[in-house]
């Protein structure tokens, strides 16, 4: 496809450029920078390593409705999004697009899911490369990397004053389009740039995991007192969970106003224990131990197992701001190590 | 909605022994008071939860009042006492989230003083009128 | 500063004890300026324990967080002590909980450490930008030293330490069993410049201010479950039967689950500051509560965590309460 | 049978019938129902075990079996017990009122490969309802099949669900047994757990498919004694439940191991629990 640049200075020019679509980019709002509609293209940030909150919220809201009702009626008005509709999101971190490819497998299997289909569809990814990982990224044992192209429309380079983007599908050449003449062309000299930093930013990544066995060797260790030197210290928080971006999750509850009334889903996790208790008051997760095991085997075995792919992408988020120091690349490394047997003695 | 027009909705918890009798002996003396007011009954003033109070505001009061018997004539003892400190507290919190601080009120009512109660009604009131409609963390329909 | 070598040691002599169950202390964590909290079954993994200014956590928020599995048939439950090693303010934690009959005191062991100051991760961030190799760190009480891979480089104290622990007025545990070093002298002071400098704002630009935080929040709960003393077994934020809080996240939700979170701490804060640290989006959840203690002091003439003899705040009354508030 | 392109939206349900099938704080009430929408009631099919989200507007939805054989035609039958917040709602209704439902879901019991076969079903409590759709069934192809014998215990008679079907059985010739938990006058069946009336009538494994629903540790001793009694895994049969909120795979709660009650279950084969250690946790 298409290569093309501008100057890094000109990026609200650009962002601005991109009015035939409703942009969605990285902007700092109380100190922390996320994802947000933007209203205007001079609080677009490329200052940030990659968001707290990962972009999964821009298919899978934090909140959504899915459908509309009045108490004591029975006519229901679904919510679902636009397919039609045209969103630009500008700024996304490989890993992050890489874990939509993910998720999507499930959102399609048995029953295909419009909320989440419709989104994907209307959205065109403009991908924005790493130069610098973080401590605790690990994207390429994953499959993917610093400049990976997995799930993105076009991938955006900072190459210093330049900016170097390259469009890899018709949707990310059609948002080119539409931008007019705001690009210029750009050629070998870039491409050769972004290369050399993709490689560099790469062997800057510090971390790493084997994955080989680990979908086979995890549901053999439940029960395996090898969990509890991790579970013995989480919060049951959902801080791992809402910030993976290939957690998905979800809890469903109706919520009224007066008579007017709406059937939501929102973020759930399974850290919490409410998440698997029965009305009967039976837990068949009753405790921390079994809930991370179910965290880590269904990231890494169940997944997996029903998909063929891994549900993480190397992104180091629930490394990074887990408050007890609950190291995922600790519990698999450790996990390699624990022997199935002692498991069955527990 | 003008200032003039304005007309808040106060929710008022009252105790059943005290504060409710003294709503009630407004009503039969006809002392009438501001029907913005719409009356809760509880107990005691002490069974008020606080979040029967940030629910209120959630839900579309414009501002609380919560009443009791004076100190000492408690018909538990010592129920409007516990009450006192909370809503003294929760006064102060709410004030440090932005919430204007006329919209949290308390009044000590007894049975007896059916225009103290007019008056405490029309000063809630005229407090809620002066914060405008509760607005901050009002329940929309936001991204209905 | 407390010796290692002796804390192991004390460490492996309280686990080799016969009614002794656990051990909650801290360990190296994996990376950067991270320690973690562990809870060692055994004597022999007392050598992973260490104390350093990278051990943030409150230990005493793991006694609590423990769930029990029904007792099967038959057996009995196991009854034996938890032992904690606690900083100054983590012992407050302890004094409180033990206030409100959490546990009798004969269930804990707590080893206090006087401490002198721990690192804030996100002025370390400031000063040292995104760290993998492991870190330590030691403190006076002038200087931070921090050694990354070796490389050892001095901090002035105010740059890398908590604001907790810029204005600590328990350096020393005020519960223990026993003292793991000497305890230390106090430092500072507390005025709480800080309450007073956000209560000169109008309502309007309080409300801003708190609008743009509170819409950050991802309800992840970890503000609620890392506190020592939010220990109830069934959370009114979580309840459905009746629902005070919705689960969905917006502007309202969020507002009203950080006012019931605060006021469930009115009188109960023991400022750990651990709410705050944990914020996966940065929402400087301390203000409330700092406010609420600023005014408890102020009010009341109370402090949450200093005596275990007191009453919980509302759970008690003085005739002579302030009332200015009541018209 | 979902709606093709949202399988969010529930359909409208009209209640044509509902009675209390036991009494006390956890209540069963059965409702029998059919859909407003003349199209749905039409195309509607399902098979034994299968399930739907059962809800009404405005509590939520939860997840239940469908307690009536796709023999008995013109309605569905739902059993449920009051436990929650939802449950209690749905106990408020009464004949008239609507509902809302949404299914079929899950897999379901394969009794065409069981054509030909003795059947024992061993229920215990609210896990009749599961099993129910699975005895009409074969009551109403009784030739492709072998012997019948139900097993059913409460804790008290009062408890016991289906009270008057029983009777049926009985009179048409069904094996048939009952049990309670603790003794009580004029009670002529057994007195005991159901695992321990299972040994007692001890049927044979030869040409045997034993289905079995109840609480998890009833199912836990149920499955042991039936192994005693030389039963193969791949003869045991369980239907399991789980907290659902989605119904279709994707809110994730429900599973154990790699496989999601919702949509791979509630149907389960010994031999396939066995190999999933937190499938009896």
């Amino acid at each position: 496809m298409g290569d093309y640049k501008f100057a890094k200075t000109k990026l609200a020019e650009v962002i601005g450029a991109m009015s035939d679509y409703q942009v969605v980019a990285p902007v700092e709002s109380g100190e922390v920078v996320r994802f947000a509609v933007v209203d205007d293209p001079a609080k677009v940030t490329l200052e940030f390593s990659n968001t707290n909150v990962p972009p999964k919220e821009l298919m899978f809201p934090e909140t959504e409705t899915l459908f509309r009702f009045r108490l004591g009626g029975t006519d229901l008005e679904p919510e679902v999004p636009d397919a039609a509709a045209r969103r630009a999101v500008f700024g996304i971190r490989p890993c992050d697009a890489m874990a939509y490819t993910i998720v999507e497998k499930l959102y399609n299997w048995d029953f295909p899911d419009p909320y989440f289909n419709n989104r994907r569809e209307a959205t065109t990814l403009v991908g924005y490369a790493c130069a610098e990982p973080c401590a605790n990224c690990f994207c390429p044992s994953l499959g993917g990397g610093p400049g990976s192209e997995k799930g993105l429309d076009s991938i955006a380079f900072d190459l210093g004053d330049t900016m170097y983007l390259k469009t890899l599908t018709d949707k990310g050449e059609e948002l080119v389009k539409a931008l007019g003449g705001v690009l210029e062309s750009a050629g070998e000299a870039e491409a050769r740039a972004a290369a050399k930093q993709v490689e560099e930013a790469e062997g800057k990544i510090r971390r790493s995991i084997d994955t080989e066995g680990i979908a086979e060797h995890l549901p053999e260790l439940y029960g395996h007192p090898f969990w509890e030197q991790f579970s013995d210290r989480c919060l049951s928080c959902g801080i791992c969970t809402f910030l993976c971006p290939t957690c998905h999750c979800f809890d469903i509850q109706d919520e009224s106003e007066g008579l007017d009334a709406r059937r939501a889903r929102m973020w759930d996790t399974c850290m919490f224990s409410e998440y698997s208790l029965h009305a009967s008051g039976h837990n068949p997760r009753p405790t921390r131990k079994e809930r991370t095991c179910n965290r880590v085997s269904h990231k890494y075995s169940f997944f997996p197992t029903n998909f063929d792919a891994i549900a993480c992408v190397g992104c180091g988020r629930c490394i990074n701001y887990c408050p007890v120091n609950i190291d995922l690349l600790d519990i698999l490394e450790k996990s390699k190590q624990a022997d199935a047997k002692e498991a069955q003695d527990a | 909605m003008s200032a003039e027009e304005f007309e808040p909705n106060i929710v008022a918890f009252l105790c059943n022994w005290c504060s409710y009798a003294g709503a009630d002996l407004a009503g039969t003396s006809r002392t009438q008071y501001l029907p913005n007011v719409k009356i809760i009954r509880v107990m005691c003033s002490g069974r008020v939860n606080p979040l029967f109070l940030v629910n209120a505001l959630q839900q579309g009061a414009d501002g609380v009042l919560i009443s009791g018997c004076h100190p000492g004539d408690c018909h538990y003892m010592e129920g409007n006492y516990y009450a006192r400190r909370r809503y003294t507290l929760m006064h102060k919190l709410l004030e440090h989230v932005g919430v204007d601080p006329g919209r949290v009120n308390m009044s000590w009512v007894s049975a007896s003083e059916g225009a103290k109660f007019k008056d405490v009604v029309e000063d809630t009131v005229t407090k809620a009128k002066e914060a405008g409609p509760m607005e901050q963390f009002r329940r929309r329909r936001i991204n209905w | 500063m407390v010796d290692e070598s002796k804390l192991r040691e004390k460490a492996a002599e309280v686990l080799a004890r016969e009614d002794v169950r656990r051990l909650i202390g801290w360990k190296r964590g994996t990376y950067g300026f991270e320690a973690a909290p562990c809870v060692i079954k055994d004597a022999s993994e007392a050598e992973a324990l260490i104390f350093d200014p990278t051990c943030v956590q409150n230990p005493a928020s793991f006694i609590t967080l423990e769930e029990k599995k029904p007792v099967p048939r038959g057996q009995e439950a196991d009854t034996r002590k938890i032992a904690v090693m606690v900083k100054g303010c983590d012992s407050r934690a302890i004094v409180q909980q033990l206030v409100e009959k959490a546990y009798d005191r004969d269930h804990v062991i707590v080893l206090g450490i006087p401490c002198l100051g721990v690192i804030d991760r996100r002025k370390a961030a400031a000063l040292f930008g995104d760290v993998a190799s492991q870190v330590s760190a030691k403190v006076d009480a002038e200087k931070v030293a921090v050694d990354v891979g070796g490389d050892v480089k001095t901090v002035d104290r105010k740059d890398i330490l908590m604001d907790k622990c810029l204005r600590c007025r328990y350096p020393n545990p005020l519960v223990y069993d026993e003292l793991l070093a000497d305890e230390v002298e106090k430092w500072a002071g507390d005025e709480f410049a800080d309450v007073g400098e956000f209560e000169g704002q109008s309502p309007e630009e309080k409300w801003a201010f708190w609008e743009e935080q509170f819409s950050k929040c991802i309800r992840c709960y970890s503000c609620r479950n890392v506190c020592p003393m939010c220990y109830c077994v069934e959370c009114v934020v979580t309840k459905l039967q009746p629902q005070w809080t919705r689960r969905a996240t917006d502007i309202s939700e969020n507002t009203v689950y950080h006012i019931q979170r605060a006021w469930h701490l009115a009188g109960r804060c023991i400022e750990c500051m651990e709410c705050q640290r944990v914020c996966p989006v940065d929402i400087p959840i301390m203000t409330l509560n700092r406010k609420l203690t600023r005014d408890v002091k102020e009010m009341f003439e109370y402090e949450p965590g200093v005596d275990v003899e007191a009453q919980p705040l509302l759970a008690s009354y003085n005739p002579q309460d302030p009332e200015d508030f009541i018209m | 049978m979902m709606d093709d392109t949202n399988p969010y939206l529930p359909y409208t349900a009209k209640i044509l019938e509902a009675w209390f099938e036991t009494p006390g704080d956890r209540c069963i009430k059965t409702f029998k129902v059919s859909f407003e929408d003349e199209k749905v009631r039409d195309t509607w099919s399902h098979r034994p075990g299968q399930c739907a989200m059962v809800g009404r507007l405005g509590t939520g939805e939860s997840m239940f079996c469908i307690s009536s054989s796709p023999t008995e035609e013109g309605y569905l039958r739902f059993s449920i017990m009051r436990a929650g917040k939802n449950t209690a709602a749905l106990h408020e209704l009464e004949a008239g009122d609507t509902m809302t439902v949404r299914g079929p879901l899950g897999n379901s019991f394969p009794v065409e490969e069981w054509e030909g076969k003795n059947i024992i079903t061993i229920g215990g409590g609210i896990g009749q309802a599961p099993l129910r759709p699975v005895i009409n069934y074969i009551r109403a192809n009784k030739d492709s099949y072998g012997d019948l014998t139900v097993l059913y215990g409460a804790r008290t008679s009062e408890d016991h669900c289906f009270k008057g079907e029983f009777e049926e059985f009985f009179s048409e010739g069904t094996t048939c047994h009952l049990s309670v938990d603790v003794e009580e006058e004029k009670w002529p069946h057994f007195v005991g757990f159901v695992p321990t009336l299972l040994m007692e009538v001890s049927p044979s494994p030869d040409n045997a498919i034993a289905v079995t629903c109840g609480p998890p540790v009833m199912i836990n001793f149920v499955v042991q004694n039936l192994e005693k009694l030389g039963f193969a895994p791949e003869q045991i049969y369980t239907t399991l439940e789980e907290r659902m909120k989605c119904g279709i795979g994707k809110c994730g709660r429900c599973n154990i191991g790699n496989l999601y009650v919702c949509k791979d279950g509630p149907v389960f084969s010994y031999a396939t629990l066995k190999k999933i250690p937190e499938a009896f946790a």
